[in-house]
């Protein structure tokens, strides 16, 4: 479904994505991990268009989306969130995922109805009338997967988005990208967070430095000792292959 | 029984007339790892925000080694001994390293009492000591996260608080920074830590609140809270 | 020829410069534009011009006098009206500050009358100094030293001082910057403070060659405006740089081109400029 | 309780609100309104020392008076305790919205016989000097008017009022420089004041639509000293004006040229323009353009400047690079002195160089530039220096000193001059009744002693045909006359004396 | 509960607009022009303020730049009238596409820069404008264009004597640039707006064109307020550059906006209510003792109301809204913890 060829990034002499190359199936789920300042926003803005790669190539549904503004790629069902909130603060929750709703549906009414979906989907209707800006971190979040959501996408692709949640919390989301992905839908997750990415990813992939270093399902990565080193930390990565174990059991 | 260091008695704050916390009372005590924990949205930094003085309490009395604090502002609270590394990092990003950290010492005129904390400090991160002349935001993530806390421990604290450390760091960042927090508890540092990361707080913690919706439903010993079902169910997922 | 406009252009872009840093410090650090601004300059000629006449103190000195009342013009001018505003949006102290120069100019008209007054017989009066073909005036050239000597100043003590970290911490995060003991409360008052110091140098030193009244801040801060932004808000450097580059701009382009387009130019260069570099020269 | 501030204020909304549609005076009073007008007022007195306070008028006494008696009633509302933040704001609010939704009620005359003449001009922005002085030169004749003062040498002096006792009563405006607001406020004048006439409004520009709008209304538009030649080019009616216009100005200036070739062997032929660009330079710039080429003569160099400039070095270079032999100067007050004293940095000046009246006719002008203001010229319709032309100015001119501390300009004495014409022509007619006043107007010669040539009469269009200026030179400080010849004082010192020789 | 909201103040709206057209048949306000040309000036510059607030308060973007528009509008009636001798219809028109094109190509490049940098461009660009407009032959430069004598009439948009037909041409005016506004702020387009003013990269993540967006936006603010500006030239029979293109024109826009609430529906309206009469009223009472004393005032009452209420009267009222709010909330809190 999205095809990522070679792309490399370079802000002055600062190589940030060299040559990385992976594809995206449809309907799994891809996790893309690896150490802070490895590369990973910075691949998003990439293929979301925000940057324009020095030099490869993003195509998406066999389209090559590698030039293409960012709201083209969107309205192609590329959609994003980001790992610092961009929440639309001064306007209530219900008209931030209305902004999203709006895409499909030109409509007011229908995308009203849309709207209303989207917040039961993802547990803010109670939250529905309050000011963005106004909710807690962790919310904005949750607010910022609904307003993606309503945009009916394709590939969602998700930056951080359960960074400072519990471990319950962790839980919660997870079973609702699962749901999501049974419905169709393609996800890209970028996350820290061990316990969210390995129960549910088909795919990982780990940058370091800007490089690809490996490409594998979440049981096989686990035990590659260049991300262990470079990622995990001996504790954690012990921890994680326990994990996977127990799973496999 | 001493009296506490930091002993908060039934405050109630609120954004802009919303209230976000009810009655939480705690206290802790020198040379105390106290952690903080619960859900998002809970409450927890608004709590921190308001013993460092950024808010206020509505009601109640926040006291520090005795003295009413509830009412001043940060830099006067800063003043009495008590610094907070907020959430998020808040590092003066267009200054270098060395001038963070001078910051970081305001309060302080003493020159020599400044270099002396800074080797201090360095000697703790010896990371820093290398980048000392770079812009803090072209650090990485984690170097970012050291330096907050280096800054935040330059005012020479009895009292240090720290915010959501882990947020956004890779899980082998984590684990060094865990290592450090138990670095600077041993030097005799008092600290006040608040952290989504159940797990890994409450084992380097000495005792453990969890907040829940602006009240406090559970304290005890670290050991007790991570043995209890309640926790183990709401906040460990297991 | 070119040479004596080029040199007029840069000794007139030293007084720009030493407004315009003033405007940008509050400006950088604060986030409100000071609609005032030409205002305070005015104020400051008319303290400098009244202790001429009253009291034949000659501008070399009564410019500490100026700068001193403009300081505590600033102070206070933060303290009634900016420190309430800080709540709202940022409008909203542009709105403030828009009334307040309205209210400046009027008091100046309304004590001082709008008559034109103009200091005659100070030490540097219709001074001049030849070098070769070039006439280099004495007020003007002294009013750029000054200029830069206070600019150098000012960047000394944002770049080098404590002081100075601790007002640029607090212009990137002002609670942070409280975290760390910083009384922000302060820093703003000192910086608007320290804005209004500036301007009321520049506007002491002015009375011994331009006349005083009501008016005369208008254009002086639209200029102002433009070498900020043209700098890069906050940037010491960069506002020096842009009004010397002002000044230039300004002088050979109303030879070269025409006088009336003069300022056609100057805010054409600033849309050129802002259109390579949309931060500004020094722009973060 | 709580509440009650808040109550207090919402009947008093319902009730201005009752008000403005009823009986509106009683609204001027309530106590409340005066709180920010008291606030600034005290600010105003101890801002600065009243060591620079300049003489104040009558009127503002007046005024301040009354908002000190009503101080005590502010300090009682001052006191009430809102408890409720939220009532502290609204009544800010509420304050505001009282001021600005009270109508103009317009101060009653007890007075029966009253002649109510309206006065508009630009008494703040940039020109408000012009516009003070225009101001007072008004009230000084009024005074002539209305008093008994049988030692002025000018009609209606000696006798109180006009018509048998009428009183000339003036309600000021302020247009501040401003096109749409003259208008405005000329239409509240005859509309909402009742004035008779408006005597106005010193910038051409807002003379034009003010005007339209007497015409309309059909009532008598006196312009004392618009320059633009347009003004009277436009075929109104009920509109008169007294100075001569820049077009009569600049074929003098010709003249005097042409003069100065013939007879003392000048040799000047080519002509520099500086002047401010907006609508008083254009004008100004454009006449004197024509009356050059019409005279042979060449126009050099064409330099318009924005008005409230900064620094004029890049104006004063391109003179200096063209060189002309004479230069027409229309520059106002701070513009004026600092093109003079960039001149003089430049180290240039022209052989000769004749101004429009502008602030080269600032009786303060001497004072400001002191020796450097010596031998510019220009055209000047009256100077303290011409007493001996016009023996009848300096008794008015005394009660004008009084008021803004400097003698008659040639620009201000012709607001005099508008409004004794306009009161002799009613005295003539006998009548209020506008077009019996607008035809007197038309068909006599006034004799008007502050007037240079002592005559007054008009031509289809509204223009004074008598109307006429001299050319002067100021010399050690003083305008002497040079120009025309008949009535020259002193020889024009010719070439400029060089910056460095003075 | 939204929706009933949202047909209450649409009631209101329409209650308002009543009103207004009623308001020429009070006697006190029919005998009075000089209320009735307060109340022209407050609609006049309601409606100018709203169509800046499509570009200013909804996208965001400050633009001090306004008064060009303005200006090229009232440029287009006074050419059509002055230079031609035609009915002013055809000028406005013309004046108002061209202020659309200009608004357009100068806004294409400036909207690369962000917040003040943007702002102080707008400055920039206005200056140059009446810089120009100074200097421009065709348009009669500095002196400006003289209406002749025209015939009275909705042919010339001209009147002398009466007001009230300039009334209800400004109420038109009104009427259509906030009932744009209002259209707008219900539908897709309002969100987009507003979507673009909180943020730009979100917006453009989740499909929204920013550019495309902020360039129409600024078109039709340009659109809407060179009408106005030929609005104020037929009012007042002249236009020169000064009196509509210069800084303070464009301030005025803002300030009236800023006062009443930036980005608000009936702020604009609010804005003018307050600003206008308060600027005539003190220039009335106070104008004529010269020596500037009614622009104290109204600098002094400008900064009180800002420091007083600093987010306009529309947070006032909103914050009013909050209280009652608090109150129900406050109830229902308790209620819960009851349970």
């Amino acid at each position: 479904m999205l095809e990522v060829c070679e792309v490399s990034k370079k802000f002055g002499s600062l190589v940030a994505n060299n040559k990385i190359s992976f594809n995206v199936e449809e309907g799994s789920i891809v996790g893309l991990i690896g150490p802070n300042g490895a590369g990973k926003t910075t691949l998003f803005n990439c293929i979301t268009g925000m940057y324009r790669p020095t030099s490869g190539r993003v195509s998406f549904q066999g389209i090559d989306i590698t030039n293409l503004p960012p709201y083209k790629v969107a309205r192609l069902g590329a959609v994003r969130t980001f790992q610092i909130v961009h929440s639309l603060k001064e306007m209530s929750v219900f008209d931030n995922v209305l902004i999203g709703a709006y895409l499909r549906e030109k409509n007011t009414e229908k995308a009203r109805e849309l709207t209303e979906q989207c917040i039961e989907i993802c547990y803010l209707k109670k939250l529905r009338d309050n000011r963005a800006g106004d909710l807690a971190i962790g919310l904005q979040k949750r607010l910022e997967l609904a307003r993606a959501l309503a945009t009916n996408p394709k590939l969602l692709m998700l930056d951080e988005c359960m960074a400072g949640l519990t471990s319950t919390e962790v839980n919660e989301s997870v079973n609702l990208i699962k749901s999501l992905r049974d419905k169709g839908i393609t996800f890209l997750i970028v996350e820290h967070i061990m316990e969210a990415v390995m129960p549910i990813a088909d795919k990982v992939v780990v940058l370091n430095g800007g490089v690809k270093i490996a490409e594998d399902s979440p049981e096989a990565v686990v035990q590659d000792n260049r991300v262990i080193e470079a990622y995990l930390g001996q504790k954690y990565g012990k921890k994680c292959q326990l994990n996977s174990k127990e799973r496999g059991k | 029984m001493s009296e506490p260091l930091l002993k908060i008695d039934n405050i109630n704050c609120a954004y802009d007339d919303i209230p976000v916390i009810f009655g939480v009372s705690f206290e802790v005590k020198a040379k105390e790892l106290v952690a903080i924990v619960g859900a998002n949205g809970a409450g927890k930094s608004t709590i921190m925000k308001t013993i460092a003085g950024l808010l206020h309490p509505i009601e109640g009395v926040i006291r520090f080694k005795g003295e009413d604090i509830s009412r001043l502002r940060a830099n006067q609270i800063l003043r009495k001994g008590i610094s907070y590394v907020p959430e998020g990092r808040r590092l003066f990003a267009k200054l270098t390293v060395a001038e963070n950290l001078e910051l970081g010492a305001y309060i302080e005129h003493d020159r020599n009492e400044i270099e002396k904390r800074k080797k201090e400090v360095l000697n703790l991160f010896p990371i820093l000591e290398e980048r000392r002349r770079q812009i803090a935001e072209t650090l990485s993530g984690g170097e970012q996260q050291m330096l907050a806390i280096a800054r935040g421990m330059m005012s020479d604290p009895e009292l240090l608080m720290l915010d959501e450390l882990s947020l956004g760091l890779m899980p082998s960042l984590v684990e060094s920074v865990m290592e450090t927090i138990v670095r600077i508890k041993e030097r005799g540092t008092t600290i006040l830590l608040v952290e989504q990361k159940v797990q890994e707080s409450l084992e380097i913690a000495d005792r453990g609140y969890v907040i829940q919706t602006g009240k406090i439903v559970q304290a005890g010993s670290s050991r007790e809270l991570l043995n209890s079902d309640e926790v183990k169910k709401a906040y460990l997922g297991l | 020829m070119f040479f004596q406009i080029a040199i007029d252009g840069l000794l007139t872009g030293m007084v720009y410069a030493l407004v315009a840093s003033g405007l940008s410090l509050i400006w950088g650090v604060m986030d409100v534009l000071n609609f005032a601004h030409g205002e305070f300059l005015m104020l400051g000629m008319y303290v400098s011009y009244w202790l001429g006449f009253l009291m034949n103190l000659d501008p070399l000195i009564s410019w500490i006098a100026s700068g001193v009342f403009c300081f505590l013009l600033g102070v206070l001018t933060y303290k009634l009206i900016i420190q309430h505003t800080l709540s709202g949006p940022s409008l909203s102290a542009l709105l403030a500050t828009f009334g307040l120069s309205m209210m400046l100019k009027n008091i100046a008209l309304n004590r001082f009358s709008p008559n034109f007054r103009i200091l005659t017989g100070t030490l540097l009066d219709g001074k001049r100094i030849f070098l070769g073909n070039i006439v280099l005036p004495l007020p003007q050239l002294i009013t750029s030293i000054f200029a830069l000597v206070v600019v150098f100043i000012i960047y000394y003590i944002i770049k080098r001082t404590r002081l100075g970290w601790a007002i640029q911490a607090t212009a990137m995060d002002k609670s942070a910057a409280e975290l760390m003991g910083i009384n922000t409360e302060k820093i703003f008052l000192l910086v608007f403070g320290l804005g209004g110091l500036c301007v009321g140098i520049a506007g002491g030193l002015l009375p011994s060659y331009l006349a005083v009244h009501p008016e005369v801040g208008g254009l002086f801060s639209l200029i102002a405006f433009v070498c900020v932004a043209m700098g890069g808000f906050g940037s010491i450097p960069g506002a020096l740089l842009a009004a010397l580059l002002i000044g230039l701009v300004e002088a050979l382009s109303g030879f070269y081109i025409a006088p009336v387009f003069k300022y056609v130019a100057v805010f054409g260069l600033y849309l050129l400029i802002v259109m390579v570099r949309p931060k500004g020269l020094f722009g973060w | 309780m709580k509440y009650g501030c808040f109550v207090i204020l919402l009947f008093q909304i319902i009730k201005s609100c009752i008000n403005i549609f009823f009986s509106l005076k009683e609204l001027f009073y309530l106590s409340y309104l005066i709180l920010p007008i008291s606030t600034v007022t005290i600010l105003n007195y101890y801002l600065i020392s009243a060591n620079f306070k300049l003489k104040t008028e009558g009127g503002v006494r007046k005024y301040y008076k009354s908002f000190y008696l009503s101080l005590e009633n502010i300090l009682i509302f001052l006191r009430r305790k809102t408890e409720v933040n939220f009532c502290k704001k609204i009544s800010v609010i509420v304050l505001t919205v009282l001021l600005a939704v009270t109508v103009a009620s317009g101060a009653a005359f007890a007075q029966e016989k009253v002649i109510k003449i309206g006065t508009l001009f630009p008494l703040t922005g940039s020109v408000a000097l012009a516009g003070t002085r225009c101001k007072a030169a008004v009230e000084a004749a009024v005074e002539v008017i209305n008093n008994a003062h049988p030692e002025i040498q000018v009609p209606l002096a000696g006798q109180e009022g006009i018509l048998d006792g009428y009183k000339i009563v003036l309600v000021h405006a302020d247009h501040q420089g401003k096109a749409d607001i003259a208008k405005a406020e000329a239409e509240r004048l005859f509309n909402q004041e009742k004035v008779y006439s408006i005597i106005g409004c010193y910038n051409s520009a807002c003379t034009a639509p003010a005007s339209l709008v007497a015409e309309r209304e059909g009532k008598i538009f006196m312009c004392g000293c618009s320059s633009s030649a347009a003004l009277t080019e436009r075929g109104l009616e009920y509109f008169f004006r007294m100075a001569p216009t820049d077009q009569t100005e600049s074929l003098e200036f010709c003249e005097v040229m042409e003069w100065m070739n013939e007879a003392k062997g000048a040799n000047v032929q080519t002509i520099g323009i500086i002047y401010e660009n907006t609508e008083f330079g254009k004008h100004a710039a454009d006449e004197g353009k024509a009356a050059a080429a019409a005279a042979g003569f060449e126009v050099v160099a064409d330099v318009p400047f924005s008005p409230g400039a900064t620094n004029m070095n890049s104006e004063v270079q391109t003179l200096k690079a063209k060189n002309p032999d004479v230069v027409f100067g229309a520059c106002l007050g701070g513009d004026y002195t600092l093109w003079v004293r960039t001149m003089k940095q430049m180290d240039w000046l022209p052989k000769m160089c004749l101004n429009y009246c502008t602030g080269y006719q600032d009786p303060v002008i001497t004072q400001q530039l002191g020796d450097d203001a010596n031998y510019f010229m220009g055209g000047t319709g009256y100077a303290p220096e011409f007493a001996e032309l016009m023996p009848a100015v300096a008794a008015v001119e005394k009660i004008y000193e009084d008021m803004v501390d400097v003698p008659f300009d040639s620009d201000s004495i012709q607001e005099a001059v508008a409004v004794l014409i306009l009161a002799q022509a009613i005295e003539k007619a006998g009548t209020l009744d506008y077009d019996a006043v607008r035809d007197t107007l038309y068909a006599n010669e006034w004799d008007s002693p502050l007037s240079m040539g002592g005559k007054v009469a008009f031509v289809p269009g509204g223009q004074n045909s008598k109307a006429m200026s001299m050319i002067t030179q100021l010399q050690g400080g003083e305008y002497k006359r040079v120009y025309p010849v008949d009535l020259a004082t002193d020889e024009v010192v010719f070439p400029m004396i060089p910056w460095n020789e003075r | 509960m939204i929706k009933e909201d949202r047909k209450k103040q649409d009631l209101f709206w329409y209650v308002l607009v009543a009103i207004l057209i009623l308001i020429p048949f009070i006697p006190r306000v029919a005998a009075n022009s000089f209320t009735q040309h307060v109340f022209i000036l407050i609609l006049l510059y309601a409606s100018m303020s709203q169509a800046w607030n499509i570009i200013g308060g909804y996208c965001g973007q400050v633009s001090f730049g306004h008064s060009v528009f303005f200006g090229i509008g009232a440029y287009g009636a006074g050419m059509a009238i002055v230079k031609y001798g035609i009915v002013p219809w055809p000028g406005i028109v013309i004046g108002s596409l061209i202020a659309t094109v200009v608004a357009v190509a100068i806004s294409y490049p400036c909207f690369k820069l962000k917040g003040h940098y943007f702002a102080i461009a707008t400055f920039a660009i206005v200056e140059i404008f009446n810089r120009l407009f100074m200097v421009w032959y065709w348009l009669n430069g500095a002196l400006g264009l003289d209406y002749p004598m025209l015939k009275v009439g909705w042919k010339n948009f001209v009147w002398y004597k009466t007001k009230i037909p300039y009334y209800y041409g400004a109420l038109i005016l009104f009427v259509i640039i906030f009932g744009i506004v209002r259209f707008i702020e219900r539908n897709r387009f309002g969100y987009y707006l507003k979507a673009v003013r909180e943020d730009q990269e979100t917006a453009e993540a989740v499909g929204i064109n920013s550019a495309f967006i902020k360039l129409a936006a600024m078109a039709l603010s340009a659109f809407l307020a060179s009408f106005c500006g030929a609005f104020f030239v037929q009012y007042n029979f002249r236009v020169e550059p000064p009196m509509v293109m210069s800084l303070h024109v464009s301030m005025l826009f803002v300030l009236v906006t800023i006062l009443g609430g930036v980005g608000t529906f009936f702020g604009p309206l609010l804005g003018a209510m307050i600003l206008i009469p308060l600027q005539e009223y003190t220039r009335v009472y106070w104008g004529g003792l010269g020596s500037g004393v009614d622009l104290i005032l109204f600098g002094f009452l400008i900064i009180l109301i800002m420091v007083r209420q600093p987010k306009g009267i529309m947070g006032l009222i909103n914050e009013f809204q909050n209280y009652r709010n608090r109150k129900r909330r406050r109830i229902i809190s308790t209620e819960a913890e009851i349970n």
